[in-house]
């Protein structure tokens, strides 16, 4: 494949965009310079302090937001607690009992300096320890989403190279075509097309984790559905970003390179063309955290599986601050962390391009 | 060097590369010897580079070739680009392909041993590319390193490889003399190892230095070919003619009394980077009415950041911008439309500075339409024949810029600059990058500007000492300083500064030909 | 010529959803009286759903608000995202461009589905609500897929030119900067509209912004799902629908931009 | 139509608090009569471990009894716990750990006698852990859900005169003490039983005994022999959460559980006829109504409320908002329970009486707020289509949907018509609770002084049959002019295995035969 396509036009346009870097242009390779910079150790270390002060500023505000929200959802722990009994007297003694009497600002002081020395506080509901629900709870999400990042990279990142190998062609064009129609499908009904089907049509798989509880590794027929269905929407999104990618690096000048100098083919695809495509699609693989949560809620309802969805859903509707902060800080951390590093293995992929913090 | 064999390595007979209907080229013979460097020349879009390609075994997409090409059968043929960055993997280290060309060089070895005899070999090639520090090299990646770095790590992968014939494409293009003095002595040096070297370019310096054998291209036919130094003295060809008369530039100008008080004065100007970094100190320059300025140093030595200052495109500085002695404000923005329009500035990517979405002419008509508040219809029309004067028919003038080459946009953007009537005109190396041909072309056009429109004012930045022939006045930067300045005859025949005699040096001895 | 013919496909395939959804509402006509719910035939022929009313009437009924809400929410994230991105984009200021974008990686950092949940269930929205929620989940995202692309085209030396040429900056972020992002922006409203649909109906599954029993294709995947096994069709028509309409949509865009990108 | 969808959505399974009534000893076999499908397959198998499934609490849950609030809470107390009565299928008080109780004269003074139990621990069930149980229960300092159904009792003056004998002294005469002897959540613990034992290890004298608990996810017994009632058929019997009611019916249907709670009618249709599971429906489980407020306009006419008593097509409502399972009712609370006023016409849809009525009362083109929320199964499909069935009669009805989490709340006092529902309980208690002046939860602000004296006339009055007279007319007066249009009680549908036997279809929801697995087996 060429890609010098003779005339002028291909040769400006290459020059355009390839060759920002090069040498022989002040401006472009000025900037290149400087974002050598911040390869040094030390600029890499504040680029790092930067992200992470960032980080640490994106928590504290999705605390403040969570708590903001659900202070201002309609109905408090304990009118949320009385239920169908929602006599005056009993809510105002079960209110006063979760010490919801005091006011909120009070209330949210109180939470962040008990979490400033690791104290998450307790639940308004049972009066159990935050800590306590969410390591609970931890270990089911953090399966789940173990197993489908580990089999959304390959199967992204595969479906994403074939369908770049066989551009235009059916091939590209069957992957396509069915990874959009299944990211359009919501998890719910996807989990219930696929339970209804495998598990009790052909009952090759368990409907649910039901009664699993912490112990779902001893139960793996029990996961398959689940991941599965958390799969179904990451797949289709990272594969197309990974197949756009691909298309481009296979067709850039340093692929026809390698392939000049003979290099095989297989080789060109991964070890050359598919480290420039991943830069983005790392970022997109942290993305997926949010995505991964929101399927994590339906998909954990849907399978009985007692996870952090299920917690949180619990907490908001019982008003049960402490917990929905509680989780409010490990999501936010986790999605901060989480973006961190894909941003730093972004930047190690694609040094060149300045990864703004 | 060994001319012992005679054989031709590689050889194309009666090639013709056709797409939709038209041939890239036609006709073209080419015989490539071992040892012996051979250059095609011509303007771009003559044929030189699919000829190259063609070398390589390689074609653009949907063409219909004809004729033979005979390609060496026991060696690959190595490719150093025009621009080496487009062909290094961005996001792997330099020593991921290198290693990948070497591994089947060792598959004979057994397996503990592969690596480190791989290595070896890499190490070998960098080295033989002049490229000592290998090892630290191997591990960076590419845009860590410089151009000239980046050049030879490509020039490293093709000895690697063991090619026998070696397409260098426009090597030279845009790089300052002493840059292009290296090159030549890598080329050189390649050649030197028995290996066939096919130029293309349209730098005939370059060319002159290097050829063994030079091919004329035009229009995808090779109109004169022969040895360089018959090609020299008795050019057959008219093209080759004026090919070469294209290369001697008109005389400096005589010294005229500077006269009167300067249009654009620059006091104690210090331009700063990142808001730290110093890249330009320039405590005095003065521009009179109707005089040319060139402003000469290498890639990096702050030439293109003075530029910028002056047309408040680079805000960055201290000291003080004076345009007939009232000082501009640093950033165009708060320049109003008269001093907008009295210091315009041409890019030197003309491509890139031109929106690719619209014509060109509508482009160039807003400049008037903007800057001096006539209506679209007389833009259009004063567009239209600034246009032509420099050179630019109607039919061209309609299209977008994607359909245009590199001179015809370069002399679309000095139109656009021309249409605010401006009092001084900042050209940062319009030049660089076009053939000789072009070249020459729009240096023309620029001679002709400081003559014909009275008192414009011309600032030449180049890194480009021929180009600088046409200013009445030279300053030469290096480093960020300003290290001499004087009228051009002066400089040019007297350097004072020893990077300024540096500079003429390699200019001059490239020019002669002579070989490094 | 593929790129036609897949234009054409991508163009036959949004069609149904979209036709229905914006004439379907012409052609309900008025509501029967209800029968007992998950059944099939009675002059019902996609049968009733969970309350007993004519799934055919709630089909013809239930695109408007999925395909406006989407729609609309889609407009709306790119009507925060583009000018932001734009103004960040061109700005010297570095101050305005973190006060411009950093509040949107705060809220990146937020789960969407989290924050759609309990925004919801603080104000109740309607559907309009719904679209505004769903568009202010999408613009971090949007934003910052369109401050790259804005920010490659602003780093050209042809906005320095057109600043040369004294160009106000409307002409130069709408007419240059904007208009340079609109392939980076086309490729990404596909897959952002597939995107809003899901948030939509998922919404509608958590009970969020939608009334219970709306007409609305999203809500009768979810509410019918429980007659899945006696009146499969109150899920599944509904539920191809909305594929129909997110494939058909993207098949569209990219073939478009296939046939734009050869172009050039 | 169940809304049981996720966790944070799902109709929270409260049950209606109780206090009430009526004494007679029952013993036995719950699936002792006729028509009952699942013990026809004859004698009881011992053994085998039962998993049933609820939808529950999330990780806050607990095995406080006291803290019982939703249904899964309870069919964990009761597997643990006992109470001194519960309510039999026409919700009148059977005794349980009481073997006996006699009132004084004036009925506010009653001995109760405990029959031999013993708890978990070997320990025999004594008056004094009774007392401290009800203490507990009364704390001011907590809130704990069957306070006020002990309110009556003076606990101060009440004592222990035996080991076995309590002597409860209430603060004014209540013929239906026994109601509040089965009241919701008023186990017996064993004394000095504090709350962080619940969860460890509970102790208590019921049919199972604890084995391990996992809040939000499951909770283990194993049989307890020395049940005073007799061990129960099962070994164990495991306790899951599936919040999502698809979720039990796959669990179910894929053989991962043996029985699961509170089904959607669509489900129990489709699976009815299948025979791939078992579908019991529990009849009269759920009032279902709308509560227009009657001390507020425009219902304070008692002409409008009963021009919307003729509105309701009660049996498009049930079809439609219940799937047809249920049902349908007539403005009065308690179906088939104890003192019904069963003699009063069904109510029917007269659309051409209410607008006359509406026009009476000068309210034609009438436009009414209709508060419903998600919180109930039904709810928001039942306010769409009494909105379709007001607008007949002229009346426009704007359906308002609101948060679930805090509708019984926001419903109290705000609004003037909103969807209401009511788990079982004596017909005493529903008067006591909501149609008093000084109700607690008196949503239809249903306050009139004479219905208040009826109301204490029959809790005075000691024969039985007068009682029921009274109790006629308080009914007869809300039939007319009431508050509540009840329009219909649902079924509560539980699915079990076919090997699941023994399971009670008469006990509507709430009652003692609902979810007891001490007399369940595997067959």
């Amino acid at each position: 494949m060429t890609t010098q396509l003779g005339g002028s036009a291909a040769k400006g346009r290459g020059a355009v965009s390839k060759c920002g870097s090069a040498a022989g242009r002040d401006q472009p390779r000025r900037r290149s310079t400087r974002k050598t910079a911040y390869r040094d150790t030390a600029s890499g270390r504040s680029f790092v302090a930067r992200r992470l002060l960032l980080g640490g500023a994106q928590t504290l505000a999705v605390v403040l937001l969570v708590f903001a929200l659900t202070e201002a959802l309609p109905g408090d722990a304990a009118v949320a607690l009385a239920g169908d009994q929602p006599d005056p007297a009993r809510i105002a003694a079960i209110r006063e009992a979760m010490d919801l009497d005091r006011p909120a600002p009070e209330r949210l002081a109180d939470w962040a300096a008990g979490m400033l020395h690791g104290d998450f506080g307790t639940s308004l509901t049972s009066g159990r320890p935050v800590t306590q629900y969410i390591t609970d709870a931890f270990g089911p999400t953090l399966l789940l989403a173990a197993l489908t990042l580990a089999l959304l990279v390959p199967l992204g990142f595969g479906l994403g190279v074939l369908a770049a190998r066989h551009e235009g062609r059916l091939v590209d064009r069957l992957v396509s075509s069915v990874t959009l129609a299944v990211y359009a499908v919501p998890e719910f009904a996807l989990g219930v097309l696929l339970v209804t089907v495998l598990a009790l049509k052909l009952a090759w798989l368990p409907p649910t984790a039901v009664g699993y509880g912490t112990e779902l590794l001893g139960h793996p027929a029990a996961l398959v559905l689940p991941v599965l269905v958390l799969l179904a929407r990451p797949v289709c999104s990272l594969s197309r970003l990974v197949r756009a990618g691909m298309v481009d690096a296979l067709a850039s000048p340093y692929a026809a390179h390698a392939r000049r100098y003979g290099v095989p083919g297989a080789r060109v695809r991964y070890a050359h063309a598919l480290p420039n495509a991943l830069a983005p699609a790392v970022q997109q693989l942290a993305r997926t955290v949010d995505w991964l949560l929101c399927g994590v809620i339906v998909v954990e309802a849907l399978f009985v599986i007692p996870g952090l969805g299920t917690v949180l859903l619990n907490a908001v509707a019982e008003r049960d601050v402490p917990v929905v902060q509680g989780l409010a800080v490990v999501f936010g951390v986790l999605t901060v962390l989480l973006n961190l590093g894909a941003d730093l293995v972004a930047y190690r992929l694609t040094p060149r391009a300045g990864v703004a913090a | 060097m060994s001319r012992a064999t005679q054989a031709a390595v590689a050889e194309i007979r009666d090639l013709r590369v056709e797409v939709d209907g038209r041939a890239l080229v036609d006709g073209v013979h080419l015989r490539v010897h071992p040892g012996k460097v051979t250059a095609l020349v011509g303007a771009s879009g003559s044929g030189k580079t699919t000829t190259g390609l063609a070398l390589l075994g390689e074609y653009p997409a949907g063409a219909q070739v004809t004729g033979e090409v005979r390609r060496p059968g026991d060696g690959p043929v190595g490719y150093v680009p025009q621009h080496p960055a487009a062909v290094l993997n961005p996001a792997r280290r330099v020593s991921a392909l290198l290693d990948d060309i070497a591994r089947p060089q060792v598959r004979h070895l057994p397996r503990a041993e592969r690596r480190e005899a791989a290595r070896a070999l890499v190490l070998r090639a960098l080295e033989d590319a002049q490229l000592p520090d290998g090892e630290v090299l191997l591990s960076r990646y590419p845009h860590q390193l410089s151009g000239g770095q980046q050049q030879r790590v490509v020039l490293a992968q093709a000895l690697l490889l063991g090619a026998r014939v070696i397409v260098a494409d426009e090597p030279t293009t845009g790089q300052d003399a002493l840059t292009k003095s290296r090159i030549v002595e890598q080329l050189a040096a390649v050649a030197a190892r028995g290996i066939a070297v096919v130029l293309l370019s349209h730098d005939l310096d370059v060319v002159r230095a290097l050829a063994d054998e030079v091919l004329v291209m035009r229009e995808g036919r090779v109109v004169e070919s022969g040895p360089v130094e018959r090609l020299w003295t008795t050019p057959r060809h008219e093209w080759t003619r004026r090919l070469l008369d294209d290369q001697r530039a008109a005389p400096p100008d005589a010294t005229a009394a500077e006269a009167g008080r300067p249009v654009l004065e620059v006091r104690d100007l210090t331009a700063v980077h990142d808001r730290r970094t110093v890249v330009l100190r320039a405590p005095h320059l003065a521009l009179h009415p109707g005089e040319c300025v060139a402003v000469v140093g290498r890639s990096g030595s702050g030439k293109t950041t003075l530029a910028r200052c002056l047309a408040g495109l680079h805000s960055d500085h201290d000291g003080d911008i004076l345009l007939d002695g009232t000082p501009l404000a640093r950033s165009l923005r708060r320049r109003d439309r008269s001093q907008l329009a009295a210091v315009q500035y041409v890019f030197q990517d003309a491509r890139a500075a031109f929106d690719e979405h619209r014509p060109v002419l509508r482009q160039v008509a807003r400049t008037a339409v903007r800057l001096r508040g006539i209506d679209e219809r007389a833009a259009t029309a004063e567009a239209s024949t600034t246009l032509h004067r420099l050179g630019l028919s109607e039919r061209l003038a309609h299209r977008r810029p994607g359909e245009l080459s590199g001179g015809e946009l370069q002399r679309a953007a000095l139109a656009r600059a021309l249409l605010a009537r401006p009092r001084v005109l900042i050209c940062d190396e319009v030049t660089s990058g076009l053939d000789t041909v072009t070249r020459r072309g729009i240096l023309d056009v620029l001679s002709g500007l400081v003559g014909e429109e009275g008192d414009l004012s011309l600032v030449l930045v180049t890194h480009d000492l021929d180009t600088a022939r046409l200013a009445r006045r030279v300053a030469v930067l290096d480093a960020g300083e300003i290290v001499e300045q004087g009228p051009t005859r002066q400089i040019l025949t007297a350097p004072q500064h020893p990077f300024t005699i540096a500079l003429m040096r390699t200019t001059e001895r490239l020019e002669t030909g002579t070989r490094l | 010529m593929t790129a036609y013919r897949r234009f054409a496909l991508g163009l036959t395939v949004v069609a149904v959803p979209l036709v229905l959804a914006l004439l379907g509402p012409l052609f309900a006509g008025d509501a029967g009286p209800r029968a007992v719910s998950f059944t099939l035939g009675g002059g019902h022929w996609l049968g009733t759903d969970f309350v007993g009313r004519d799934v055919w009437r709630q089909v013809l009924l239930g695109g408007r608000t999925v395909v406006l809400t989407a729609l609309a929410a889609t407009a709306l994230a790119y009507l925060v995202a583009v000018p932001v991105a734009l103004v960040s984009a061109l700005t010297r200021l570095r101050r305005l461009e973190e006060l411009l974008m950093r509040p949107l990686d705060v809220l990146l950092a937020v789960p969407s589905l989290l924050l759609i949940l309990l925004v919801a269930s603080v104000f109740s929205p309607g559907a309009a609500g719904l679209a505004l929620l769903v568009a202010l989940v999408n613009v971090p995202d949007a934003a910052r897929i369109v401050r790259a692309a804005a920010g490659e085209a602003a780093a050209r030396p042809a906005v320095e030119a057109l600043r040369m040429q004294g160009e106000t900056w409307w002409r130069i972020a709408v007419g240059y900067v904007g208009r340079s992002a609109l392939r980076t922006l086309a490729a990404d409203a596909g897959i952002r509209l597939t995107g809003v649909l899901y948030l939509v109906s998922t919404a509608a599954f958590l009970g969020v912004g939608v009334a219970p029993d709306a007409a609305d294709w999203a809500v009768m995947v979810d509410r019918n799902r429980t007659g899945l096994l006696v009146q499969p069709w109150a899920v599944v028509v509904p539920a191809l629908l909305i594929v129909a309409l997110t494939t058909g949509t993207n098949l569209l865009f990219d073939a478009a931009l296939e046939k734009k990108g050869r172009r050039r | 139509m169940y809304d049981e969808r996720l966790p944070g959505l799902r109709r929270r399974g409260f049950l209606a608090a109780t206090s009430g009534a009526a004494a007679l000893a029952l013993v036995g076999c719950s699936g002792g009569t006729d028509d009952q499908a699942q013990s026809t397959s004859g004698t009881p198998k011992r053994g085998g471990r039962l998993r049933a499934a609820f939808a529950g609490g999330g990780a806050s849950e607990t095995l406080d009894p006291h803290l019982a609030n939703l249904f899964a809470d309870v069919a964990r107390a009761k597997a643990l716990y006992d109470k001194l009565a519960d309510y039999g299928a026409d919700l009148s008080a059977q005794p349980r750990l009481a073997e006996k109780w006699e009132p004084n004269k004036t009925l506010d003074r009653w001995q109760v006698t405990l029959r031999q139990a013993t708890f978990h621990d070997g320990r025999p069930v004594t008056a004094r852990d009774v007392l401290y149980s009800y203490r507990r229960i009364a704390d001011p300092e907590q809130a704990f859900r069957a306070k006020a159904s002990l309110e009556p009792v003076d606990l101060d003056a009440s004592r222990a005169t035996g080991e076995r004998t309590v002597e409860f002294v209430l603060k004014r005469p209540t013929a239906e003490f026994p109601n509040v002897l089965a009241a919701f959540g008023a186990y017996i613990v064993p004394e000095n039983a504090t709350g962080t034992d619940f969860d460890k290890k509970p102790v208590g004298s019921g049919p199972f005994r604890f084995v391990s608990f996992a809040p939000g996810r499951s909770a283990v017994f194993r049989r307890n022999d020395d049940y005073w009632e007799g061990a129960p058929h099962l070994d164990e019997i495991e306790f899951v959460v599936a919040n999502e009611e698809s979720a039990r019916v796959n669990a179910l249907l894929g053989g991962q559980i043996e029985y699961a709670h509170e089904l959607n009618p669509t489900t129990a249709r489709a699976h009815e006829a299948g025979g791939q599971i078992e579908i019991v429906r529990l009849r009269n489980s759920a009032m279902q109504a709308f509560c227009m407020k009657t001390d507020r306009a425009p219902f304070d006419d008692k002409r409008v409320r009963e021009a919307f008593f003729l509105i309701a097509d009660r049996q498009e409502l049930l079809d439609g908002a219940l799937s047809g399972a249920g049902e349908v009712g007539n403005d009065l609370f308690g179906k088939g329970y104890e003192y019904y006023a069963a003699g009063l016409p069904q109510r029917e849809q007269d659309l051409d009486r209410a607008r006359a009525l509406l026009k009476k009362a000068g309210a034609e083109n009438l436009r009414v707020t209709l508060d419903t929320s998600a919180v109930a199964a039904g709810f928001t499909e039942a306010a769409g289509i009494f909105r379709d069935q007001a607008a007949k009669a002229g009346v426009t009805i704007d359906v308002k949907v609101g948060s679930k989490d805090s509708y019984w709340s926001d419903i109290l006092d705000n609004g003037t018509l909103c969807c209401y529902r009511s788990g079982a309980m004596p017909i005493e208690a529903h008067l006591s609770q909501r149609l008093l002046t000084d109700s607690t939860t008196n949503a239809t602000k249903w306050r009139h002084k004479d219905f208040d004296a009826l109301y204490q006339q029959a809790q005075s009055t000691r024969d039985k049959t007068e009682r029921a007279a009274v109790y006629e007319r308080m009914q007869r007066r809300l039939y007319t002019e009431g508050g509540f249009l009840i329009w219909g009680f649902a079924d509560w549908i539980i699915g079990t295995t076919k090997r699941v036997k023994g399971v009670e279809t008469k006990a509507p929801a709430n009652t003692l035969d609902w979810a007891r697995f001490d007399k369940v087996w595997l067959a």
